[in-house]
């Protein structure tokens, strides 16, 4: 009983972190329809300058921070000095994207080495909670109520904010949000830019919950890709109950077929698109 | 009943929460040349793509030379003898023109299966091709692409590709729409000038051309049919003044 | 044939389009590189030029690295001179597939015209590489990393291999969890694949013949970003959980092991602790017992020699490459002049050497036999490292069977699974 | 008033002094090159059988790993367990690519653009899962290793031998990929891509013809997978990896994917690059990102759209005001002005 809520809760857990990862693509992806492979280059970058901050004896929360702006500024300067000639055309956002992944994740490996490194736990949450029998890890809980807590947080400043407002519109009707007199280049660069930030905070709390290592950018990136289809592009309550099924899914699958654990996963994933294009939650697609 | 080329009973198409048509019933006598009218978005090209199939209704049903053919998908409706254009000028842009004419035609024999050898050397296509082109006087064009085409040019290859396969039945999705008034004149001589033995049913929002070339007009408005009759009947229908006026104050 | 054939060459050349060529950046190979190295250094015998193959790039370009790192000090230890021979150098970037591994290859022995080819971490990529080395290009290949069971299972081959066989390492540790530490019921926790399975074949065997049952056995794949699922399904009526997991999954596994409160004590694969993931393993690798043959704790004038010439502490990668250079020089040593390939593929036989990990020989097969310590990581002066609990001398691949029983086995892949049954 | 002009005179002298080129390369240069331009042809293959989805389909597929490491896979399994002569392993590697394909096909019936991306991604994934745990038959991550030439006959087994096998092999499969794609069949594959509703108002079973692509492309890929294969000597997961579907992609975009050797040239030019840079250096990954990079902003339409682009401009300055009334410039003036919104 109690091992079936572990890997229940546990699953969610995990589930937490693909959202975690997948929130920033949400946002870029689902949102602005830019195609950016190089989110975990920037998972990696906040990972990465966190762990080296934090090692040096930075407060944790200061090298949390400098990580965020670290990738939201080179997430900008990405869409600053690239992405934004690309408007629309996804095919060269993908070989774009995928050129800054190889480059950063190239130049980490060249910086830092091969060896697996680990930002540290968030200071006050090492250790399991031990609620009777039951025993769980404490960091992995919090990171749940992160995960819902994000949502909300985004789900409504995308919704009830004058910013959220601005954003739709130029996401919807570039032409029009103009028109109103919508600065549209400054708000797609400021949401690209959260994007990678938010990619960066996955990467330092990611990094704590799995390690880092320059190939597992594009590890997290394809489980973010999943997560972020299956919710349904722009949808965040999607890619939040996408990432809870797909945690779960998940852990039932390594639990119960552990050898079949990629295939159950992917061909899952395959079979929702081929029937349901537009994911669990996204809007039916006209044609 | 088989006295109708094309009929559409009781179709319903909804999208959402939003009804395109409404229990629309128009029924196109062998021959006839039929115009729908009616404001923006009164459902004139969901109706359109109901009979040609690329939707399938809600609900109601369309027949076909007197075949039950609402779950008959487009290629096959084509086949039977549809032919039809769109409202946006929908060419294979990127090849030549010859080859929009041969593709069309090789549609029609078992030309289309051919894997081995080019299309241009399949069979008489080439001929037959040529032969297109020239009546409708798109021969000095063959060899371009379709988007270097002028716009007149395309409503004009689109009508021949319809042609090009005997149809039967066809539907012509704004013919002069976005057309200067010298091609609209062309196309619009096109048009009438085609035998009384084709079925013609046209959107046309330009109420003069619509009125010229039909025998009968019916208006939609809201998706719902809300006239129908000659020409001059429906000119004279007060509903049909009300739905356009109010077009017009709204613009 | 030959009448024309600078005619031939002369006149296509002329009027080719050599597009090929141009893409290839019209690269004259005379113009690249000599192999780098110590281009100073001359030997009284000659010269050698080695082919180093090893990731640059990839999921293992920081092992390839540190073998790398280990081969370059110990010929900067001799001044690039390995028994009276200049060393020159030629590196190449083995990369993430066997497409790669083998072009780089080719590169090393037909253009550098290597004459020895040491390296590989993959093992996908060796099984694709040592063919070409023994039936085109005739040139031996001294295997650094990759551990496939299966690269040294062939006799009079032209392939030697330094570093353990997947299950090598372990075959010592199952004796010692069963008798020594007294545990009789072993989980099996570990990578699903074949690095995975022969290294836990090969504990599971000893451990059984020496007496004590495995009594589960888990396997996750590779990149498994979470073990809570499996970490939680260990039984926990057993004694001991034998953990097999190198690089990053090793981290994740010992993390999770320890944030859900498992509290079986662990016997591992040393790979699941070695030298370049333990620091960030932490606490959560503390009181781990495993077997490998190598740790930096050796007490030994050769292994305070690597650790003195390294500058990142010892770790078995840097053995490996350092104990290449000393089982090259130990062949060179044996040859007077002119080292074709087929004189060090002779040499590399009989090569006996005392490398940090202790005294190393080839067996029949050229893999290498070599003692394996059993380390516990503990603290020591604020860091965590493999302290040896006890060593067991002249281990080979086949562990203390006999060769021909050994090969007798079916696969480790065919097997797993069936030791907890 | 096409004979042999001046023009057609060099386009053929070219084409000969290239077939020569190609024949010859191997007593023109070493070893070493032959195999990487072995490499090249059968990457080339590839790339070209990945263009009738993707440029000449207009289905942007990021799954042809998957029919790449099946006809690989195809090899390794037939000749070590059942000692299939190349006779045998090609045919089946072609139908189990097709088929394969044919499935990619049927399932991304109903998506377009980034959708099926994602879609064949994850088919790919599921296959690459698939041949990583079927380790009974795939040897798992180690793959299949040893795989005997001997089948072959001994005079194309190795090196230049073997290059020659490559380029027939090679130059037939383009030379039916190039007659398929100018066929009813192929050109009715483009109208699909250029207007799916027109092509079924046509009479066109649309659906069947993405299908037909993706089986046609998927066939010759797993040739190209069997060759790369047999070159190798062994095969895995690696042949699988999402990164070749990646890779093959920008092939085609870097090469022009709107012409028929554009993704042939892409190959060889980034497989020629990989090599040469990592000769030099360890960061040749950077450099690779660098490249691709600057394809997406400047070369979208690749080296050849490029290319031609730059010779219809040097053409018209040419025939300046003097051209003939073909030219037609006024045409063109009205398109954008007139076309509907």
């Amino acid at each position: 009983m109690l091992t079936w809520l572990t890997h229940s809760v546990n699953g969610l857990a995990y589930g937490s972190l693909l959202f975690l990862v997948a929130s920033g693509l949400t946002i870029t992806f689902g949102l602005m329809r830019t195609v950016n492979l190089a989110h975990g280059a920037f998972y990696l970058i906040g990972g990465y300058l966190a762990y080296d901050l934090a090692t040096d004896g930075t407060d944790y929360w200061l090298a949390l921070l400098a990580g965020v702006v670290a990738a939201a500024i080179g997430g900008m300067i990405v869409e600053r000095a690239f992405l934004h000639r690309l408007a629309g055309r996804e095919l060269p956002q993908i070989v774009l994207t995928l050129g800054v992944a190889y480059i950063i994740g190239d130049q980490i490996l060249a910086n830092y080495g091969g060896d697996p490194v680990a930002p540290p736990t968030p200071p006050g949450l090492e250790g399991p909670v031990t609620i009777g029998d039951w025993i769980f890890p404490k960091f992995r809980l919090v990171m749940i109520g992160v995960a819902i807590g994000l949502a909300l947080v985004v789900g409504a400043l995308l919704k009830y904010t004058p910013t959220g407002a601005k954003v739709r519109a130029a996401v919807d009707d570039e032409e029009i949000a103009r028109a109103v007199g919508i600065r549209v280049p400054l708000v797609f660069l400021l949401v690209f830019g959260c994007g990678t930030g938010l990619a960066a905070f996955a990467g330092v709390w990611g990094g704590a919950f799995t390690s880092l290592a320059p190939e597992s950018g594009f590890e997290v990136l394809l489980l973010a890709l999943i997560v972020v289809v299956v919710g349904g592009l722009g949808s965040i309550g999607g890619a939040l109950t996408a990432a809870f099924i797909v945690g779960l899914v998940d852990q039932y699958g390594k639990v119960w077929f552990p050898e079949w654990a990629l295939f159950t996963l992917y061909a899952s994933v395959a079979a929702l698109l081929a029937v349901r294009p537009s994911g669990l939650f996204g809007k039916a697609v006209f044609r | 009943m088989t006295d109708y080329a094309i009929a559409g009973r009781n179709l319903t198409m909804q999208f959402g929460t939003f009804r395109a048509n409404d229990d629309i019933t128009l029924a196109v006598p062998a021959g006839e040349r039929r115009a729908l009218i009616g404001p923006n978005g009164a459902g004139k090209s969901t109706l359109f793509n109901l009979l040609a199939g690329q939707l399938r209704p809600t609900s109601g049903t369309v027949t076909l030379l007197g075949r039950d053919v609402t779950r008959v998908p487009a290629h096959r409706r084509a086949r039977l003898g549809l032919a039809r254009t769109f409202q946006l000028t929908d060419l294979l842009d990127e090849l030549t023109v010859r080859e929009n004419v041969q593709l069309t035609l090789a549609a029609q024999s078992s030309a289309h299966r051919v894997f081995w050898r080019p299309l241009g050397s399949v069979g008489t296509l080439a001929a037959e091709a040529d032969a297109v082109l020239a009546q409708w006087d798109l021969g000095d064009f063959g060899d371009r692409l379709v988007r270097e085409l002028a716009y007149g040019q395309q409503r004009i290859l689109e009508i021949a590709l319809a042609m090009s396969r005997n149809p039967q039945v066809l539907l012509l999705d704004e013919p002069t729409a976005g057309l200067s008034p010298a091609d609209a004149r062309k196309l619009t001589g096109l048009v009438a000038a085609l035998p009384r033995t084709i079925t013609v049913v046209m959107i046309e929002h330009d109420m003069e051309v619509a009125f010229t070339l039909s025998d009968q007009v019916s208006v939609l408005q809201q998706g719902r049919v809300i006239a129908a009759g000659t020409p001059d009947e429906v000119a004279t229908d007060n509903r049909v003044l009300e739905a356009y006026l109010g077009e017009a104050a709204d613009a | 044939m030959q009448f024309d054939m600078a005619k031939v060459r002369a006149a296509a050349a002329a009027g080719a389009v050599l597009l090929l060529v141009a893409a290839c950046g019209g690269k004259d190979p005379s113009a690249k590189g000599a192999p780098d190295g110590d281009s100073k250094a001359t030997g009284s015998k000659g010269s050698v030029t080695v082919g180093l193959l090893n990731p640059a790039t990839g999921p293992f370009a920081a092992l390839g690295t540190d073998v790398n790192a280990g081969f370059e000090a110990y010929l900067k230890s001799k001044g690039g001179v390995l028994s009276g021979y200049a060393i020159k150098v030629a590196k190449a970037d083995e990369g993430t597939d066997a497409a790669q591994g083998t072009t780089k290859a080719r590169q090393l022995v037909e253009q550098d015209k290597a004459q020895i080819v040491i390296g590989l971490v993959n093992s996908a990529i060796a099984y694709a590489v040592a063919p070409y080395m023994e039936d085109t290009a005739k040139v031996p290949l001294l295997i650094t990393v990759a551990g496939a069971d299966g690269l040294t299972r062939k006799q009079n081959g032209n392939t030697f291999r330094l570093s353990y066989t997947s299950s090598q390492d372990s075959m010592p540790l199952g004796p010692y969890t069963c008798k020594d530490m007294g545990k009789q019921k072993a989980v099996v926790l570990g990578l699903d694949y074949s690095f995975g399975w022969e290294a836990a074949g090969g504990f599971a065997r000893t451990y059984e013949d020496a007496g004590c049952q495995v009594v589960q056995e888990i396997y996750a794949p590779l990149g498994t970003q979470d073990w809570g699922p499996y970490v939680n399904q260990v039984k926990k009526d057993a004694d001991v959980v034998y953990v097999v997991a190198p690089g990053q999954d090793g981290v994740r596994l010992l993390k999770a092991y320890r944030d859900f409160g498992v509290k079986l004590p662990i016997v591992a694969h040393g790979a699941t602790v070695d030298e370049t993931i333990l620091a960030t393993e932490g606490s959560s690798a503390d009181g781990v017992i495993s077997s490998l043959h190598y740790t930096p704790q050796i007490d030994s004038p050769q292994n305070k020699a690597l650790l003195d010439a390294a500058d990142k502490g010892g770790n078995q990668y840097l053995e490996d490459g350092w104990a290449a250079g000393m089982t090259l020089e130990a062949a060179l040593a044996t040859i007077d002049s002119d080292p074709t390939p087929d004189k060090i593929r002779a040499a590399l036989a009989g090569v006996k050497i005392e490398a940090p990990r202790g005294p190393l020989s080839f067996d029949a097969y050229g893999q290498a036999v070599y003692p394996v310590y059993i380390r516990k990581v503990e603290e020591k002066d604020g860091k965590r490292v493999n302290s040896i609990l006890t060593s067991v001398p002249n281990v080979s691949q086949f562990g203390t069977y006999d060769p021909a029983t050994y090969l007798g086995f079916p696969g480790y892949e065919k097997l797993k699974g069936s030791w907890s049954k | 008033m096409r004979g042999l002009s001046t023009g057609r005179l060099t386009a053929l002298a070219a084409g000969l002094a290239a077939v020569a080129g190609l024949v010859l390369l191997p007593f023109l240069t070493d070893s070493f090159y032959t195999f990487v331009a072995t490499r090249m042809l059968l990457l080339g293959l590839f790339a070209t059988a990945y263009n009738a989805v993707f440029g000449f389909g207009g289905m942007a597929s990021l799954g042809h790993a998957a029919f790449y490491g099946i006809g690989g896979y195809s090899v390794g399994i037939g000749v070590t367990r059942w000692d299939w002569p190349p006779l045998v392993v090609l045919p089946v590697a072609i139908v189990l690519g097709a088929a394969a394909a044919a499935v990619f096909g049927i399932m991304c019936l109903r998506v377009r653009g980034i959708y099926l991306l994602l879609l064949t991604l994850a088919l790919a994934q599921a296959i690459a899962g698939l041949a990583f745990y079927q380790t009974e038959w795939t040897g798992g991550d180690n793959g299949i290793p040893s795989i005997s030439r001997d089948g072959l006959p001994s005079a194309v087994r190795e090196g230049d031998g073997f290059y020659w096998l490559s380029l027939g092999v090679v130059a037939v499969c383009v030379a039916l990929l190039w007659m398929y794609q100018r066929s009813p069949l192929g050109m009715s594959v483009v109208g699909v891509r250029e207007s799916e509703a027109r092509m079924s108002a046509t009479g066109y079973r649309t659906g069947r013809l993405r299908i037909i692509a993706f089986t046609v492309s998927g066939a010759f890929a797993a040739v190209a997978g069997v060759m790369e294969v047999y070159l190798q000597g062994s095969v895995s997961t690696a042949n699988m990896h999402w990164q070749i579907s990646a890779e093959v992609l920008v092939f085609a975009i870097l090469g022009g994917a709107r012409h028929f050797l554009g993704p042939f040239l892409g190959a060889v030019m980034v497989t020629g690059l990989e090599v040469w840079v990592s000769t030099y250096t360890d960061r040749w990954m950077t450099v690779l990102g660098i490249v691709y990079i600057a394809t997406a902003l400047f070369l979208a339409d690749g080296v050849l759209g490029r290319a031609g682009w730059a010779v219809r401009r040097a053409k018209d300055l040419r025939a300046g005001p003097a051209a003939a009334p073909a030219a037609a410039p006024k045409d063109r003036t009205e398109l954008p002005a007139e076309a509907p919104a």
